[in-house]
């Protein structure tokens, strides 16, 4: 048994013909995973991974994707050539799945509970024992309040408490071998060492293999046993962690780990470009769900202050990180400084002025100078729209920006500048792997030279070397136009290269903020404390 | 053969741009149509059937009036498939011995004139409606929707028949009481899936973005109920036809010598006993305009959907 | 859920009251009603004594105001026709026409859901073209025709159902398939294409990946999902079945309330119009209010505050 | 179904039922003469006045008439039937409360006054003479004295042969056989009555064994010789012109309409075979009837003549004219009038066609006529089933007739004047009221004597007669 693989790929690849051609998205792909090993994937955003993982479960459309050759072999079985009720009987209970993208692979009719449930249902376990599992599994991942929670529907969780919702309902069975797509992208560190610690124990208790498709370094070199890298759909290389993360041979492994962060100073420059005026003031804001609006006062025991008397400021020029627990209101303070929603109490000011209190005229101008990056690309780009579309929309609203004829021009511009080609302008977004679509949203977010972007999670879904680009290029704009960002994300190491200020959330307050090398080196609250011990980055000491 | 293509990521990437989507000519966008449409074969099918339809209701009247209104007793009910009487009566003759292929020609213009516009303006106005009372909800939807129950509580017929009563049974108020009684549909399904669409994260981005009501509305949100409109007003083709035939068979629809499909139906069902054909050509060409044009609007709602657009643009959809 | 039905009912009150005064309006501009009860060459002493007796002297706010009067009082005022009460006349029939479309309209829902979810799970597979032949057939097909070839073939040349009339069941087999047959035709549509929809979502992989069986992935994943505008339109199909009726009841020789309207129409009689459509419209708004609460049970996030 | 009970199918279902209301159709073919009855009864085919619930009559001064009522009759809830239960049904009909169509169409004008002479003898008296008043009384239904004064009952209550048993609204009346009738014993024992406004379907019925007789069916679905009667119904059709407006105050225009219309070629395609070419208003049954008069020839030649010889004279022959049709009025008559206006259009006519509603069709039919109208030809169908031209002459060529074009003062005086007549003097005047309506002033387009089919069940033995247009007495009709 032992020699034989738990999973094994040969020569997989998988085609996307187009009217014009054809997209080999996965070409000749072969890799192998023994049980209680983990396989960590490392590559270019669209290289593949998604695509390749899919197919394990039968998940590629086909059509448009054609499986055009290779294996798939489950302890010596051919999955290609199984009959569907054959692979169906090993989905979810021997093979299981985490997406990419959470919030849409959630069924949005269903309480959670009953969707976790289900997994367990369908192999077999009766109601009252997939049930208690249920309540189990959520407070495993950590989630408070799992009976609670069990019966509330996925749009009242936040991207993490979704994404940790996959992994239960993906572990319930306890498969031979779990496949997870970015399982941890929108975990702050704290729950992420949790959820890892969680799949870790499983896979020493029941011999569970492991693929683990990721962006983020650190976890790679924390689990991973073995590693192959991909890029352009095909392997460029493969190895133990330790050969992979030390020696790595092809130069875009070298390229993925020179570009990883959190591996250079605090950046001094950064502090001195600050000399600006206050553009955002944020006064005692509360946002409290499950009351009539007005009636603060009156919060019941079902009432959650998602977020609670959050004060802050941001100068021009500044970056002001927010990390913080998941769910612990970051995106909701977002929405509300986006002016898309309403804080129950409290006040948020732009230039001095309530954006509560603006009429619809000015509430237009603050707009244009204030643009955004959501957590969830899929769900923020329009389906039915072409990515030059996309980015064009902001110019077609605020129309004396640019004049049409230059549209064109300027979104092949903004999509290069993003590491997009300009072929992609005619694309739909449903053509895009998930760090594909991310950029084309910060493509528009820069369409109309904003003051302030707020990003949350804006690169979470892209690959160390992207993400760097990425990150390069918001650091030259605030260098060369003094934008500002509020930055939200869980990659502390990445927060410590790129914000100028840091302000902590924890159960919907800001447990503590101030100067990022201040908080990094000398944290003064608890969980401030737990979350930098948690974190995995290498913090050299401050230059 | 198509030419292989590499996917990758940002380096050299180089995926195939759609043609249509091109800065396209008109000639080009005509020529991607019939493209498009020649790979679904039963959706051409269905084109190539509403030009006829088309052609028929541009030049039926002006080339066939006096045909299909020429009584001659001595035809009456005479049987089709016979062409004693000219090919003008291969499919019979009614019961004034008129042919009924001259008549089912003169009677397209009417009967598509009464069922497209109808259903064009129930479906704009009803689809306006409801985008702005799923979108702002409050006093304006409560005020759009009670008014849609309002007509959806009058029965259709009922209110044909009343108004048709004050008024004279026209071609355009025979129009207008369909397209009235059909609003609240069209008002209520869009309504219905703006009340979900709206809480998409993309029509919140456009929000953020400064965009104004109208342009989320239209931009943003009709694209993506137009589908189920577009099925829905194929369907309601269907439907005014038949009521307006109704109405003839209640005695209070188009008046000869003017003639639609419907009423011919009607008139024919007195002989269905002893003279099937006179109500199953007419009956069948409503049929089939019904047939094609949902056809078509399955069609058209696979091609305007870029995720399901590959069924016709890519080799492997032709399987 | 309370504070919603208590508000959706005061607001369909207030629309129940525009519409009965429109109505009241309408019916009037269709004519007076005393040529038509009265013989042709009837005196104009005659006449008089009619439109004395029945109030059609008065100016039309004075009539107005005394159906106001009467309404207030639960009154909808006298049957020209049948001489007797006119809710009395309405509520004989109502019953009826309630019943075909409570046999009906389930037996739609049934028969569409189910052959519209198969239809899209394989579309333009074999069982996906006929379903749609065959619903398109019976959406495009005028059901007094239906009708009338019904009783032909079922009951004159087959003799295995009675031609018309009520009593036994299977005098309600023929009323029923014909009363169906559109609404089954257009649902069958609706539910295939937005299930269709709802069948490309991510979630629908999930399921999938979970090893959920394609009928659970069909009926309880996307069917739930793609609920929403076969809801509305179903609701709309129901309403819209005293249309049929008209039809039906005057083929079949039903006693519904759809003949009732069109005759009372025909005959001036006012006041069952009045409270004809005051019965159908209490109907549709219950229906309607239905439908809003059925919404938010299907899609948690649509709620009503 | 029981053996001695029938199913009959009528093309409309009773609003209600009324004795008082029997001249209609609707409801006189359920009960006249079934559940209720009248003191004298009409026999149909030849205008004469039979006895029924009386014995005799006589005339004793030209106001006054006495009638000897039979004796041992009594209701059916047991009342016994006696001069004062008579006087009691007459003003009941004659309360102005209610609409009846015996006072309305009938007895109005006569200012009927009934009065008990004895238990068994009754006195009418009317304010002038009137001759027909026995044919009259054919129309008055005499129900028991505890039916309701001014309002309508719908549980009939009367002397016949049936008793009424049910009526579920909309769907059927019931009345079964009274063994304690007062004359012979019918073979059926129930009656079931239902309706249906689909020809096909009411022929189907009878076809089917459902029921037994469908009351009138179209001429399509009249395709079984053995079990489908025809039978004239009394109605007579007939295009009305508006002899006073342009072109149609024009002779030569009414003339080229009679010769253009093809009236044979309707014969056995749109209108029954057996119906009979009009010459005027009243069929061969009503006393007045002309048999002299010559149908119309059928000569578009002539008429398109007729029409140049006008135009020449200055008349715009070319002017718009409005046929007004009604739809259902009979059996396809939207195709008759199709075709009716084809063929004037082929004359070179100028015809717009509009089927109009029973309401709106009454608006044009009845005076006061719009004063800026279009000429008209008016389609009407003129049922005279009282057997006397008097219900017809006045009301619709008379001056002040309500649906008269016509204001010819020695035509109105001829009508007037036979109108007060008896015997051949009346039948002889009336006759000539006809021919100058027909012959001198072509006032209108007379059509067909129409017929209406019935289908009678294989069980059934019985033969439709013009009766049948308002009554059927259940009586006549035998099992086989
Ligand atoms: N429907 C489609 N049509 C054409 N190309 C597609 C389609 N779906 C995916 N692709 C392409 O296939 C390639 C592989 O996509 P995949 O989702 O596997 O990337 P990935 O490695 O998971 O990237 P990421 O890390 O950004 O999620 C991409 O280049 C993508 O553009
Ligand atoms: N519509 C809603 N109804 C009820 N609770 C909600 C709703 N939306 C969000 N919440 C709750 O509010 C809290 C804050 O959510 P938010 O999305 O702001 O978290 P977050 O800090 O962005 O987390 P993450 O890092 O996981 O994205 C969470 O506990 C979430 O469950
Ligand atoms: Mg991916
Ligand atoms: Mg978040």
């Amino acid at each position: 048994m032992s020699q034989q693989a738990l999973l094994e790929i040969r020569n997989l690849s998988i085609d996307f013909p187009n009217r014009t051609g054809i997209v080999h998205a996965v070409n000749d792909v072969s890799w192998s995973i023994n049980p209680g090993e983990t396989l960590a994937i490392l590559g270019e955003s669209g290289s593949g991974k998604s695509v390749s993982a899919s197919a394990v479960l039968d998940l590629v459309d086909s059509p448009p994707a054609v499986i055009a050759g290779g294996q798939i072999l489950y302890r010596g079985q051919d999955l290609l050539r199984a009959s569907k009720e054959e692979r169906r009987a090993i989905n979810g209970k021997k093979i299981s799945m985490i997406f990419q993208d959470p919030l849409a692979a959630l069924n949005p009719v269903y309480p959670v509970g009953w969707q976790i449930a289900e997994t367990l249902r369908v192999h077999g376990v009766d109601k009252a024992t997939a049930h208690a599992r249920v309540i189990d599994l959520l407070a495993r991942v950590g989630i408070e309040e799992p009976e609670r929670r069990a019966r509330q529907y996925p749009h009242q969780f936040s991207g993490g408490q979704r994404q940790r919702i996959m992994i239960a309902s993906a572990i319930a069975l306890e498969p031979d071998l779990l496949i997870a797509d970015e399982p941890t992208s929108a975990l702050d560190v704290t729950v992420q060492a949790q959820v890892l610690a969680l799949l870790k124990k499983l896979q020493s208790e029941s011999g569970m293999g492991m693929v683990l498709i990721t962006h983020d370094l650190s976890v790679v070199e924390k689990v991973a046993d073995r590693v192959v890298v991909m890029q352009d759909g095909r392997i460029v290389e493969s190895g133990t962690s330790q050969q992979i993360m030390t020696l790595p041979q092809h130069p875009y492994t070298r390229k993925l780990l020179d570009a990883m962060p959190g591996r250079h100073g605090f950046d001094a420059a950064q502090e001195a470009a600050i000399h600006g005026r206050t553009l955002l003031e944020v006064d005692n804001v509360s946002r409290i769900y499950g009351i009539r609006p007005g009636k603060a006062a009156e919060a019941g025991p079902n009432a959650i202050r998602a977020v609670n008397e959050a004060s802050f400021v941001l100068k021009s020029g500044e970056t002001l990180g927010i990390v913080g627990e998941s769910g612990s209101g970051k995106s909701t303070l977002a929405r509300m400084l986006l002016g898309l929603d309403k804080p129950t109490i409290g006040e948020i000011r732009f230039d001095g002025q309530d954006l509560n209190a603006m009429s619809a005229a000015e509430t237009f101008k603050v707009r244009r100078r204030m643009q955004f990056v959501f957590q969830d690309p899929t769900a923020s780009l329009n389906p039915r729209m072409t990515i030059s579309q996309i980015i064009a929309e902001p110019w077609a609203i605020h129309a004396d920006v640019l004049p049409r004829k230059d549209w064109r021009g300027r979104v092949i511009e903004l999509l290069e500048r993003v590491g997009l080609k300009a072929d992609h302008i005619d694309r739909y977004p449903h053509q895009f792997s998930g760090g594909q679509r991310q950029r084309v949203a910060i493509a528009r977010s820069l369409a109309l030279n904003p003051e302030v972007i707020v990003c949350d999670e804006a690169v979470s879904a892209l690959d160390v070397s992207i993400q760097a680009q990425v990150i390069d290029l918001l650091k030259q704009l605030r260098g060369e136009l003094g934008l500002s960002y509020i930055f939200i994300a869980h990659d502390l190491a990445l927060v410590r290269d790129f914000a100028t200020d840091v302000v902590v959330m924890y159960r919907g307050r800001i447990v503590e903020k101030g100067k990022t090398a201040d908080v990094y080196n000398n944290p003064q609250n608890d969980y401030t404390k737990r979350l930098l011990s948690a974190s995995t980055a290498h913090l050299p000491t401050a230059a | 053969m198509p030419s292989s293509i590499r996917a990758s990521g940002t380096t050299e990437m180089t995926v195939p741009v759609v043609a249509s989507a091109k800065p396209a000519t008109r000639t080009s966008v005509a020529r991607d149509v019939v493209w498009l449409l020649w790979q679904d074969k039963l959706a051409f099918g269905s084109a190539i059937l509403l030009l006829l339809v088309l052609l028929c209701t541009i030049l039926g009247p002006w080339l066939l009036t006096d045909q299909a209104r020429a009584v001659n007793l001595l035809a009456r009910n005479a049987k089709p498939f016979s062409l004693d009487k000219g090919w003008l009566f291969i499919l019979g003759a009614d019961a004034l011995g008129r042919s009924l292929l001259a008549r089912i020609i003169v009677a397209s213009q009417n009967t598509m004139l009464i069922a497209a516009s109808a259903v064009v303006i129930s479906t704009v106005i009803g689809g306006l409606l409801g985008l702005v009372a799923g979108y702002k909800g409050g006093w304006v939807s409560a005020t759009l929707l009670r008014l849609a129950d309002a007509i959806m509580s009058f029965p259709s017929m009922l209110l044909a028949v009343i108004v048709l009563f004050v008024f004279s049974p026209g071609v355009s108020n025979v129009i207008l009481v369909l397209a009235v009684s059909r609003i609240p549909i069209f008002l209520r399904t869009v309504r219905a899936e703006v009340l979900e669409l709206k809480e998409r994260m993309f029509v919140t981005a456009a929000l953020a973005m400064g965009a104004k009501t109208d342009r989320i509305l239209l931009r943003h949100i009709a694209p993506m109920v137009m589908p189920t409109v577009i099925n829905l007003a194929a369907l309601e083709m269907a439907f005014v036809m038949l009521v307006e035939s109704g109405l003839s068979f209640l005695g209070i629809g188009i008046q000869p010598p003017q003639v639609t499909w419907g009423l011919m139906v009607a008139d024919g069902r007195n002989y269905l006993g002893s003279a099937w054909w006179l109500s199953f050509w007419p009956g069948l060409a409503i049929m089939a305009v019904t047939m094609a044009l949902n056809l078509l609007s399955n069609w058209l709602r696979i091609v305007t959907d870029p995720v399901e657009r590959w069924r016709f643009q890519t080799s492997a959809g032709a399987k | 859920m309370g504070s919603f039905i208590y508000k959706r009912s005061l607001q369909s009150l207030l629309s129940l009251i525009g519409l009965i005064v429109l109505v009241f309006f309408l019916a009037r501009i269709t004519g007076s009603p005393v040529d038509l009860y009265l013989p042709q060459g009837a005196s104009q002493e005659i006449r008089n004594q009619f439109n004395e007796q029945f109030g059609f002297n008065d100016p039309l706010y004075i009539q107005f105001g005394r159906f106001i009067w009467g309404l207030v009082h639960l009154d909808m005022g006298q049957s020209l026709q049948f001489s007797r009460p006119a809710t009395e006349i309405v509520l004989q029939a109502f019953p009826t026409t309630l019943m075909l479309a409570a046999v009906t309209m389930p037996l739609v829902i049934v028969i569409a859901v189910v052959t519209g979810s198969l239809a899209a799970f394989k579309p333009g597979g074999i069982f996906d073209r006929l379903a749609s032949f065959i619903s398109l057939l019976g959406a495009s097909t005028p059901n007094f025709w239906v009708a009338i070839v019904g009783v032909l073939v079922f009951a004159v040349t087959l003799r295995v159902l009675p031609t018309s009339g009520t009593g036994t069941p299977l005098h309600w087999v023929l009323p029923v398939a014909v009363l169906a047959l559109r609404p089954a035709g257009v649902l069958v549509q609706v539910v295939r294409t937005s299930m269709l929809t709802a069948l490309s979502s991510a979630y629908i992989k999930t399921a999938r990946a979970k090893g959920v069986g394609s009928r659970a992935i069909v009926f309880v994943h996307a069917l739930r999902n793609g609920l929403l505008p076969v809801i509305t339109v179903a609701s709309d199909q129901t309403a819209g079945i005293v249309n049929g009726a008209v039809i039906v009841e005057t083929v079949f020789g039903f006693p519904g309330i759809g003949k009732l309207m069109i005759d009372s129409v025909m005959q001036r009689d006012f006041a069952v119009i009045q409270a004809a459509v005051l019965v159908t419209a209490l109907a549709v708004f219950i229906i309607n209010i239905l439908v809003d609460i059925t919404y938010a049970i299907v899609d948690p996030r649509i709620r009503y505050n | 179904q029981t053996k001695n009970s029938v199913t009959i199918v009528l093309p409309a279902g009773p609003d209600r039922l009324d004795p008082c209301e029997t001249p209609r159709s609707v409801i006189g073919r359920i009960i006249k003469q079934n559940v209720v009855e009248t003191l004298v009864e009409l026999d149909y085919g030849n205008g004469k006045i039979l006895p029924r619930l009386a014995e005799s009559w006589e005339q004793p001064s030209p106001n006054e008439w006495v009638f000897k009522l039979r004796k041992g009759v009594k209701f059916h809830d047991g009342a016994p039937f006696d001069a004062k239960s008579v006087v009691y049904s007459v003003e009941r009909t004659n309360d102005p409360k209610l609409t009846c169509i015996a006072r309305t169409k009938y007895l109005d004008g006569t200012s009927i006054v009934a009065s008990v002479i004895d238990d068994n003898t009754v006195k009418f008296t009317t304010k002038t003479p009137v001759p027909i008043l026995p044919t009259l009384l054919a129309q008055l239904a005499i129900s028991s004295p505890n039916t309701p004064k001014g309002e309508y009952t719908n549980k009939p209550v009367g002397t016949g042969p049936y008793r009424f048993e049910g009526w579920a609204q909309g769907a059927s009346v019931v009345i079964v056989r009274d063994d304690s009738y007062w004359g012979a014993k019918p073979a059926i024992e129930k009656a079931t009555y239902v309706w249906r406004g689909e020809s096909s379907v009411a022929a189907a019925m009878v076809e089917t064994g459902e029921a037994d007789l469908a009351f009138s069916i179209a001429p399509q679905d009249a395709t079984n010789k053995a079990t489908d009667k025809v039978y004239p119904n009394s109605d007579t059709s007939m295009f009305r012109l508006s002899v006073d407006v342009p072109p149609l105050n024009d002779a030569r225009v009414r003339k080229a309409i009679n010769l253009a219309i093809d009236r044979n070629a309707f014969l056995g395609s749109v209108i029954s075979s057996e119906a009979q070419l009009a010459m005027q208003q009243v069929g061969p049954s009503v006393l007045g009837f002309n048999p002299k008069l010559k149908p119309w020839p059928y000569d578009p030649t002539q008429a398109k003549k007729l029409l140049a010889e006008a135009k020449a004279d200055g008349v715009d022959v070319t002017r718009e004219i409005r046929m007004v049709g009604r739809a259902g009025m009979f059996a396809n008559s939207n195709e008759f009038v199709e075709a009716a206006a084809e063929m004037l259009r082929q004359i070179g006519l100028n015809i717009k066609l509009d089927n109009l509603e029973m309401s709106q069709w009454l608006q044009v039919a009845n005076k006061p006529f719009a004063a800026d109208r279009q000429p008209n030809i008016f389609l009407t169908m003129h049922d005279n089933n009282s057997g006397d031209a008097a219900f017809t002459a006045f009301f619709k060529y008379h001056s002040n007739g309500r649906q008269s074009e016509l204001h010819d003062p020695e035509l109105d005086a001829l009508i007037d004047k036979a109108g007060t007549e008896q015997g051949d003097k009346r039948v002889a005047d009336y006759q000539e009221v006809f021919r100058r309506i027909y012959e001198d002033k072509v006032a209108d387009v007379p059509l067909f004597h129409m017929v209406n089919f019935m289908r009678v069940g294989k069980r059934i033995d019985f033969s439709p007669t013009i009766a049948n247009a308002v009554e059927l007495q259940l009586a006549s009709l035998k099992l086989k």
